[in-house]
């Protein structure tokens, strides 16, 4: 079990009753089977706040997508999902509680499989047909599929609307041309998520249409963008006249815009939970930098530090809120998070900087690992939309002032 | 009792009433009365007694043997946060604080009597309590001794001290420092000095105890800090609330505002700003709520590292949501 | 002489020259006579940003006026004003030179005649007519005269041009009926600059012309506004059917937006000057209050501290630059020192309540004289023109982005 | 000759070679070198050529004497400002803290031999030169010391320390903390080590002395806090420079790029981010010139304080202006 992680309530155990023993055994069981093959496969140990391309990756991936299917198997990787296609049934409450439980745990990084996970299945799972819910979520869930979004262009970034990436019908299929871009780990992925114009003569909105697309389809070319870590965790997405079968159009014609959102929102939430980029993991290490330093007894660092505890808290208890404890914010409640993440990421940046000084952008043993993490800290206010965007959005669907 | 109901309804009674009742109204007319003879005057009898005995809110925290409700801090900062949103300048904070001291002493089968009695007289007659503590830079007590059975000392600013009832202090004594009960025919004999200020939403007074009676109810040391935290966290409560009181109030105005030809509420900077304050009500928000759920359960580590972040939290939120509400009102809000 | 005050060059000398010893001893002369009733006048202690009505406010004025005119006497009150009019005919260099001066000395306070020497007189030696300027601009300049401005309205804040204040023409006279709000010293002043709509079928700014009206005009209602620090700086003042002549028109007519645009840049220029609300005497009472608390070795307080100091004396050094050394923001300068002032202000604000705690509105020695300070700062972000507005100018007339 | 008109002249001449010289694709270029084979590839020597001799950059500051312009420090910083717009990658600033050590090594009647050669060597043959100084929470010198005439120690992260062909470096001695002049025949016998790392604009070096022959220039403290001043002043000059390079090309960017049918430079959140980089540009650039101009006029305590509070508001500012200038870009500033 890692140590430092923040201090969690004994709630945990009042809603998982009888599982949590049955739990424990399984993850215990799995840490042991993957702590054996960890000094192998962790590339090293540096602190991002994303998986990007590299040596190691593949070897990341494979860990991931296995440990996927023995939560799968053993009914920890889809509480909230249907019994009938191999998830658990459970409550929201039950499934927030079994993750506290699993931050517990050294176990590896899923990070590669998150996009899958919370942003391409909470839309099929809204929005699809039964048999696309069948074709894809199970083996999303199972680590077998792995998803990444095509939505973003590079003329559509915050006004996400404006896509126009065209899909134009043929018989059964949708003939599909144009360019994506800042694609989260398009070149690993097997499926994407793909937002086109289906209807370019209807509204801006409502001529949208979603699909799942094969990542290895003819016509479908993938480009790593470097990025200012130095790293690439970001890809370009070449479409060009690619086909895609009807039957993988998520949600009515026209509604893509709608299915867009739910896939927003859901990486919104996720961000803030222990599966964005404050995870117990970072969180631990940050600790024992600071306790590592001769400046943890400074008041100017205590100040920063103390900051940092009170948003990663009321972060992680955000995550864990009803959604009937949000009152006006409810619909919003994704931004407000986000929001708070990114500011989170940034204290801790500035923190990290104080505490390092220039042996954070020099090539100095430990300090220098953090490097990725204050270079990768701008581009949270970014992905999942702008501040700007969430601050719009937290104002006029949250506060009710005019749009 | 299921207690996500209650604390609903707790909400809703309290936020009703108090409108019924217009808050903001009473504070301007306590700061019009002292401007224009320094000196506060007190809050109004009628509207604490109503809220305290009618609506039982004194009673929220009292365990249920000695007449109260025997609810958690949860509640308690529910009420609170209402309490703040609409600026109440009557004692209810006070009284919750001291409230959760006599309900956290030591009880061994039933607490003593005197403190039996001081929770009876909160739960049932709408006694006004207040909480003695130390200043914020000061470890040890709040500026008293106890000297054989006698207080002597003064106890500089104790909110609603002047009206109160009954005290709980801060006290240092040869056993350490400690949490003293000064119960009601004691306090009357401490001599009570009304302070001026700038805050017009809670009364403050110097206590002086020249030979005044007091009782320990508790010494350990672990006790009298977890009374400390439970305090900052009401405190947090009622700042979370305000915050979001003047949110609500600077939401209202600048919908209906027009400068150059639209509502100013309409300007993406505002919008933004809006924004930004909601956020940081909610984080501050969810710690309170953190700190209570671990006060509940009786986690009081938990509490005591949230109590703190939560005030910290709720205290920077609250000067930024006024100081929001100033600005976005222009001129007028000065 | 002050102590504590902010470190100043001493190439004042060199501007100065020879004049420099004939200014000193003037200085010296005028500090000695008006320390002699300094103890009788001063009402209180306390430390505030604005002059606001009270008990002690027609001394503070006597001495005022008097202060003004031994200097105007002395050719120090109006260096850059024509020498025909009593003006030093000086540069603004050597004006501005002559203000450093001038802070070294501990003279009463000229706080009350500030709104009729930067924002009235520079829009009539701008715009004005020779007669208008020959009536008024030494009046003025000798302390006769107090002005105040008549701008805002209730329904025109930071939307100014949308006064409603009407005049109509009336043979040589104007009859104006309307209601100004926000103005600074209104009830102690003897003319006000007044912003009035003379032809409501002209456009929103071409609608508008300037005038001088005399305060004691009958019509005129002055009405003292209770604000936040419990005391009233501000009135509102209610014009009905006030006779004003032609003759007391500023500039053409239709042309009265830009002469409050020159009333306005005044103003946001004085304001970061010792002149404004960050004098010598308070920065100096600033530093005391520092000192004499045990927290001044505190390194949280002492990076506030660092901070306040560097906005003070960068502050300063804006207020001092050649028009020229502002490249693309000269014609926002005034924009940019009123952000960077009322940003100092609120740093002063925090740094006095984390020094005093809750000392600061309790009515404890000492302490609580800061509690106007405190409670005055907010007014900063909105007269003269909200933050919102200044970063508009500046965006837009600065940095060129898109009205 | 007028100062005035000069700073203008600098400020032109630098910028409109600079910008024929692309530095922005040299530091890009510098960073892919460096990202498939770690260790920095040192800046355009032919660039560093034009600016230091062509241009007589490197000039500026050294006496006339030696063959130099003989300005002061406002020159120097100007120069810097613009170098750092344009992300300039060369030893301009190394150089020119090294040159202000030099210049204002105590004379009595002309500088020492060493010293003036190397002025000299700096004003007429692109010399590069750079300043050893300690680290940030270090008092004393810079990890090397002086034993007897020989320097024994490392000097970390050294700007530009490859590449130097002389240094100035803050030693310790048995005098006390002193200024000392490592000539380029000594530097010759020093051990350096490229450092890699995530600052493309410079290339640092650790250098290490194992006896090499140094000579005191100056074993004043004042005179040594004095130079260690004047450095963070030139260091906040460029800085200056580096945010107003990134809030410009953050400007021409948001004035043509379109979302929602508009530039989004039209935004106010946009419109309003900028105008607060703006005005902390000017009130860092206005430290700056204070500080500079003090150091011109000699009032050396003037300068000590306004040149760390220049620092502190520049580095803050060029943090402000980087970032917005990411986020303002969207993704592709990522």
């Amino acid at each position: 079990m890692t140590t430092g992680a923040p201090d969690r309530d004994d709630d945990v155990a009042a809603v998982l009753g009888e599982d949590l023993d049955r739990i424990r055994e399984t993850l215990s069981a799995l840490e042991t089977r993957f702590a054996t093959s960890a000094a192998v496969a962790e590339p090293d140990h540096r602190v991002g706040l994303m998986e990007e391309s590299g040596p190691g990756e593949l070897d990341v991936l494979a860990r991931a997508r296995q440990l996927q299917r023995a939560l799968f198997q053993a009914g920890l990787a889809w509480p909230q999902g249907p019994v009938e296609f191999g998830g658990g049934g459970r409550s929201k409450e039950w499934s927030l509680a079994l993750d506290r439980v699993l931050d517990e745990y050294d176990l590896p990084s899923r990070a590669q499989l998150l996009v899958g996970l919370h942003i391409v299945a909470p839309a099929i799972a809204s929005h699809g047909s039964a048999d696309i819910q069948r074709r894809y979520l199970p083996a999303l869930f199972r680590g077998e599929v792995v998803g990444c979004q095509l939505f973003s262009e590079p003329s559509s970034g915050s006004d996400l609307a404006s896509a126009r990436t065209s899909a134009r019908r043929d018989g059964d299929d949708w003939i599909v041309s144009g360019q994506k871009v800042w694609t989260s780990g398009g070149h690993i992925a097997d499926i994407g998520e793909l937002l086109a114009r289906t209807d370019p003569l209807a509204g801006k909105h409502a001529g949208l249409s979603m699909f799942v697309v094969g990542m290895k389809t003819p016509g479908v070319t993938v480009r790593p963008l470097r990025q200012m870590t130095g790293g690439a965790a970001f890809s370009e997405v070449f479409l060009d006249d690619v086909r895609v079968p009807d039957a993988n159009r998520i949600g009515e014609f026209g509604a893509g815009w709608s299915v867009a959102r739910t896939s927003l929102s859901s990486e919104r939430e996720a961000m803030m939970s222990g599966l964005g980029p404050l995870s117990p993991h970072i969180l631990s290490r940050l600790h024992a930098l600071v306790a590592s330093g001769d400046r943890c007894s400074d008041p100017v660092i205590a100040q920063q530090v103390a900051q940092v505890t009170a948003n990663v808290l009321a972060g992680h208890a955000l995550a864990a809120r009803k959604p009937a404890d949000w009152g006006r914010l409810g619909n919003v409640a994704g931004s407000v998070s986000k929001l708070l993440l990114v500011e989170t990421v940034d204290l801790i940046g500035h923190l990290i900087a104080d505490l390092c000084g220039p042996r954070v952008f020099l090539d100095e043993d430990e300090t220098f690992l953090w490097s990725e993490f204050v270079l990768g800290a701008p581009s949270l206010h970014i992905a999942g939309g702008t501040d700007e965007i969430q601050r719009n959005v937290i104002a006029q669907r949250g506060l009710g002032l005019p749009r | 009792m299921d207690l996500e109901i209650s604390t609903d309804e707790i909400r809703r009674g309290i936020r009703d009433y108090l409108a019924d009742h217009d808050c903001l109204a009473d504070v301007r007319s306590i700061a019009d009365a002292d401007r224009s003879a320094p000196g506060r005057r007190p809050f109004d009898e009628a509207v604490w007694r109503g809220l305290a005995e009618d609506l039982g809110v004194a009673a929220l925290s009292v365990p249920e043997e000695y007449g109260g409700l025997g609810l958690g801090l949860r509640a308690v900062a529910s009420a609170l946060s209402e309490a703040g949103h609409e600026l109440y300048p009557g004692p209810l904070r006070s009284t919750a604080s001291a409230t959760a001291a006599l309900a956290a002493a030591p009880t061994g089968g039933g607490a003593r009597p005197d403190v039996a009695d001081a929770l009876r007289t909160i739960a049932s007659d709408g006694a006004v309590a207040s909480l003695a503590v130390p200043a914020a830079d000061v470890r040890g007590g709040c500026g008293v001794t106890l000297d054989g059975e006698l207080l002597r000392g003064t106890a500089r600013a104790v909110p609603h001290g002047a009206s109160a009832d009954l005290l709980v202090a801060v006290v240092d004594t040869s056993a350490g420092t400690s949490l003293v009960l000064v119960p009601p025919t004691a306090l009357e004999q401490a001599i009570r000095r009304s302070r001026g200020g700038i805050d017009f939403s809670t009364a403050y007074a110097d206590l002086i105890f020249d030979g005044v009676p007091g009782t320990v109810i508790s010494a350990d040391p672990q006790q009298v800090s977890h009374v400390l935290d439970m305090a900052q966290l009401l405190a947090a409560a009622e700042q979370v609330g305000v915050a979001s009181g003047a949110l609500d109030r600077t939401l209202d105005y600048i919908k209906i505002r027009e400068q150059f030809g639209r509502v100013v509420g309409g300007y993406q900077a505002l919008q933004h700003r809006c924004a930004n304050v909601a956020v940081h009500i909610e984080a501050a928000a969810a710690l309170v709520e953190r700190a209570a759920a671990a006060a509940e359960s009786g986690d009081t580590e938990v509490l005591a590292r949230s109590a703190l972040l939560a005030r910290a939290a709720a205290s920077e939120v609250s000067l930024f949501a006024a100081d929001t509400m100033v600005q976005l009102h222009g001129g007028i809000g000065f």
